[in-house]
């Protein structure tokens, strides 16, 4: 009973691998799906050439979550379709790809050649906080930037769904999924790190990131997830993959209480092992039952009423 | 929560030839050998050492000078502060009638494995090779402890001249070796690999991949097509976990996550 | 050796007591002084006339800090000064009047009357995230709104010294900062709450804190300070007043490192009782003696060399 | 982390007479005499109520129609949820030979203690006294534990007609007073408090303050001029505590903290 629709897909349940989690090779997607039993997974952001990203210390654990700037490093699209490709033939959940580009052409670019490998979904990565010094602000940081990336990306999209990953700041995260809506995107995926944040070694007394800040996630972070999942269901009539904290089925459970269809789930990897995907998938199946609902719907945004 | 960041000092420096040092720290770790730490050059980077030598209260990793960072650690001094975090990964398990197999820095790890064999008294016998005498670490203790301690060297300049893997079936006859442990670059195991297989005795492998997080969450380090996390699910593998690993001695990846053929 | 020069001030620690936590009455500060260890107590922020804010559920702890919408509620200025006076009779560390306004009018009002009353230092709230239905955005958000109360309030304190205290969020706190110290602020308190978060009770399916939202404090927040503060300290020459997440002395290090020269203490008091001040206080000196340092203007700043 | 928020479906109702209801909820409680619970009803408020009995895995409030809020809970029924959060705040302590001194709903609390007081065996008396018949709750448990129960109503409708501080002096004569417990409306405490100073009987009184947040920060429930925080240095306060609270029967504070007069 936990099998969900989400716009035209199938997925076994509501989880999802969080993008920049597992998410390089086909064979560690395939293992997340597997042995893990997540409903689908995303990729690492990609873009069209490789990038080695920052140094490390780059994932830093902190007492209540994970600080970290990676600085979006990937392969590359030429190796990232193939990745796709190669899941497509070896796992049956749906894919999602997350891409990026450092200019409004390069997310064109990439979406035309990622859309080749058919992926499931595209996951528009416009919310990045730690590529400042590179990129500087993020396009999510802007109504009209966002605007823009959802246009160009669903022109090149084709049948592809499209969703927008919105982070917790900028301009607020209602008005930013309002704009992305009205500019055709399919769904929004909320919410990427939240900050970013700084740890300073006091022995040393310099900050430990390589990049010296990053982007919180994991538990601290799940109150900002919920609400902002909240004020998106409220503002946008297409679905949300929530996203931000969760660790726990209560937390999926509050997730989808304010809105959102499918749960992103990324930091609770290294809490509760690759496991994690199917233990919340239980235990939000569980949580249906005790209250005899006998699907996602019925439960989907109940917090707003 | 000793996957968090904490920098220790540097109590102790052991040259053990050129390019190549021991570093010891005091803090308690509880770690089996063949797990690593993250190890941490404020303003520099991070990277994974496998724990050489333990004891109560302090650490040991032993590095080779390779890249730019290992080639930085050769400059530090007692008393400059490293980040150690960990242990992260899995352990060997523990056999007796062993043969231990290390090539160069891959000694490492089997240093605490030897001395964690000879604590519980099950017999081992060492096959230790490198490209030259500088290079072999710990040779004392592997003699000290070993039933056996065959030595090779590419120059000759200490043991016999060649690779590990000449004398290699006749030392398992020999010896009588019911289990095999190996460390060192992958290129040495895959001809081990080969020559062992066909044999049929169950072997661990203290694997090497680029890292990121230690964790187990970004996926650099993750193995076709089984998809395992040598963070996680290894460094050190089995000979059933590594049925499935398709990429053995063929590619790995950078920092960028491209696959990379050289080795 | 732990006393510290802000200002024209002398404080017997680099602790203050946080806004908001326990600064309503002069023996409720006065307690946190003599029991608590503080070096200065920050009032409970107010405004002209009294309210009495959101409903409870207004503070919330959750696993990693507090969600708190308590909603600026406050007896007005008329008993606020009253406060103040006595608080300055009875305990001799200084203290600081945190005050809003509802409008700039308000604001300068406020200053006026609160000035009488002598606090050792005016803290600027423009930045509590937990009264926009009624207020609509902080004027945090926003640069100029910032620089006008900036200006105003510094126009009505004559001597008294004005800590604008800023947020995480907006147009950025490095620049909002900046604004601040062009209009003549002489101090920078940061950080206010983060977020603002939601939790949901996922048994009755609502969202727990009467005022649905409420800002995250605590422990969760301490990576998002530091980095706030290692930004404002590169950004500015005035002092900063370091606050969020501390609960132990080594995360006040962190903050000193990253340029703080007072440390802000509020939701520690939940986990580590009404000593905490004391405790870190001890532990800074603590320290400092180990690494051989003789004043904390030694290590102020040093995580930026 | 019994101070976050959860909610838990009434299990039984109990109506002590018009306007007096207790709850039942079954959560295990690790609480003691005195101690309070802040109960949430979603969508309305949450309010500090005294733990007014305890079992192994459940707990009953016991409240009195007054505002808005103990309104509104009179019209609950078995099954709503209410969050129950804590406990929170101190208890009292136990002494031998005492009097229980009960006002109004005032008497919940000191229902707990009752209780606790007879499983240790420690021998007390209660006089207990509310506006009308209705308002005297669990007088049978106060008469089942105490070695003499003495009960006044305001309108005469049952015991004798009058206030608890009439007879009081007499009472703690002839019973050998030696401790004094004491929770009701705060001008009945300063009665008390006339009459048993000067006998230098040591007392503890339970006492009530508006509450923003029950864990210590808000610092609504702060008393002059001690700073003592009714919800964690109270609510039971001793007589020395009691010494330097200056506000005692003049003001108390409302949500927004301004002083208000009217007890
Ligand atoms: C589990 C594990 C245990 C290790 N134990 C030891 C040891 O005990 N002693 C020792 O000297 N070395 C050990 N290494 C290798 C060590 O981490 C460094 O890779 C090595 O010191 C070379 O780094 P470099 O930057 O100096 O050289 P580079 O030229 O930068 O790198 C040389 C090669 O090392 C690999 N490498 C670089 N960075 C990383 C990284 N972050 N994570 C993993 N591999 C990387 C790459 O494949 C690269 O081709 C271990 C590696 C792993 C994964
Ligand atoms: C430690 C403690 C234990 C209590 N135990 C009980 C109990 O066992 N049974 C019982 O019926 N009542 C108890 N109360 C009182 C209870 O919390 C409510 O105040 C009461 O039910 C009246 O609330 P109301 O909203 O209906 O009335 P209102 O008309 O809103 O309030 C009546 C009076 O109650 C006080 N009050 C209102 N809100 C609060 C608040 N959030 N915190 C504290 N006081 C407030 C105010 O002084 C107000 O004048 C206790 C209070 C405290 C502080
Ligand atoms: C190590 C790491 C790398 C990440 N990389 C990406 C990325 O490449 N693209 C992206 O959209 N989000 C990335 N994120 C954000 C996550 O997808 C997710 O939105 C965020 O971590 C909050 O969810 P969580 O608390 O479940 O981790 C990354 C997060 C982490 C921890
Ligand atoms: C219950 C509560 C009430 C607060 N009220 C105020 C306030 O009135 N004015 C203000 O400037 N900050 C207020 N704050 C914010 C704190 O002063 C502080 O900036 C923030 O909580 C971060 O510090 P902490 O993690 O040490 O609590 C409040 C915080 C809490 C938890
Ligand atoms: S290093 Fe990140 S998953 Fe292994
Ligand atoms: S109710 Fe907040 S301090 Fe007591």
């Amino acid at each position: 009973m936990n099998s969900v629709r989400f716009l035209n897909l199938e997925l076994k349940n509501p989880t999802v691998l969080a993008s920049g989690i597992l998410g390089l090779t086909a064979s560690s997607m395939w293992r997340v799906v597997e042995v893990g039993g997540a409903g689908a997974v995303t990729t690492k952001s990609f873009n069209k050439d490789w990038r080695s990203g920052h140094k490390n210390p780059s994932i830093l654990p902190f007492r209540h979550g994970l600080l970290n700037a990676v600085g979006l490093s990937n392969p590359g699209i030429d190796e990232m379709v193939k990745e796709i490709g190669k899941f497509k033939q070896r796992a049956s959940a749906p894919i999602f790809a997350s891409i990026f580009g450092r200019t409004i052409d390069e997310f064109a670019e990439v979406t035309q050649r990622t859309v080749e490998a058919e992926p499931d979904l595209l996951e528009v990565n416009v919310s990045c906080p730690n590529v400042h010094s590179e990129f500087g602000q993020p396009f999510g940081d802007s109504l009209s930037d966002t605007a823009k990336v959802t246009e160009i990306v669903k022109k090149h999209a084709g049948s592809i769904p499209v969703s927008i990953k919105l982070g917790p700041h900028g301009p607020g995260i209602a008005r930013l999924a309002k704009v992305c809506e009205e500019n055709g995107a399919d769904a929004i995926t909320a919410i990427n790190t939240v900050g970013p944040g700084m740890l300073i070694d006091i022995d040393v007394r310099k900050p430990i990131l390589s990049n010296k800040t990053g982007g919180v996630s994991g538990p601290a972070i799940l109150p900002i997830a919920v609400k902002s999942v909240y004020e998106v269901y409220r503002q946008v009539k297409i679905p949300i993959i929530g996203t931000g904290g969760v660790t726990q089925p209560e937390d999926a459970v509050q997730l989808i209480l304010a809105g959102a269809s499918l749960i992103g789930i990324g930091t609770a990897v290294y809490y509760q092992g690759i496991k994690v995907f199917e233990k919340i998938a239980r235990g939000i199946e569980a949580y249906l039952q005790k209250y005899g609902f006998t699907s996602l719907d019925e439960i989907r945004g109940l917090a707003h009423e | 929560m000793s996957d968090l960041m904490r920098t220790y000092p540097i109590k102790k420096i052991v040259e053990h030839g050129p390019g190549v040092k021991s570093f010891y720290f005091e803090r308690m770790l509880d770690a089996r050998a063949g797990q690593f730490v993250n190890v941490w050059l404020p303003g520099m980077d991070e990277k994974p050492y496998s724990v050489s030598a333990l004891g109560e209260n302090w650490l040991e990793i032993s590095v080779k000078a390779y890249g730019p960072f290992s080639t930085a650690m050769m400059d530090l001094k007692v008393g400059d502060r490293l980040g150690v975090r960990g242990p992260f990964g899995k352990s060997f398990t523990y056999h007796d009638r062993a043969l231990l197999i290390g090539g160069g820095i891959g000694i490492a790890p089997l240093r605490l494995l030897a001395h964690e064999l000879s604590a519980k008294k099950l017999s081992f016998v060492s096959l230790l090779g490198a490209a030259t005498k500088h290079e072999l670490i710990f040779i004392e203790d592997f003699q000290k402890w070993s039933k056996n301690c065959y030595i090779t060297t590419d120059d000759g300049s200490q043991g016999k001249q060649g690779l590990v893997t000449e004398d290699l079936l006749s030392i398992i006859e020999k010896e009588k070796i019911e289990f095999i442990y190996a460390a060192g670059p992958e290129i040495m195991f895959v001809k081990v690999k080969e020559l062992i297989d066909p044999l049929d005795i169950p072997y661990e492998f203290c694997m090497e991949r680029y890292m990121k997080c230690g964790i187990g969450i970004c996926g650099q380090c993750v193995l076709d097509d089984s998809g395992v996390r040598v963070c996680v699910e290894g460094p050190v593998f089995n000979q059933d976990e590594l049925k499935e690993v398709t990429e053995l001695g063929m590619v790995h990846r950078d920092a960028s996550g491209r696959r990379v053929k050289k080795f």
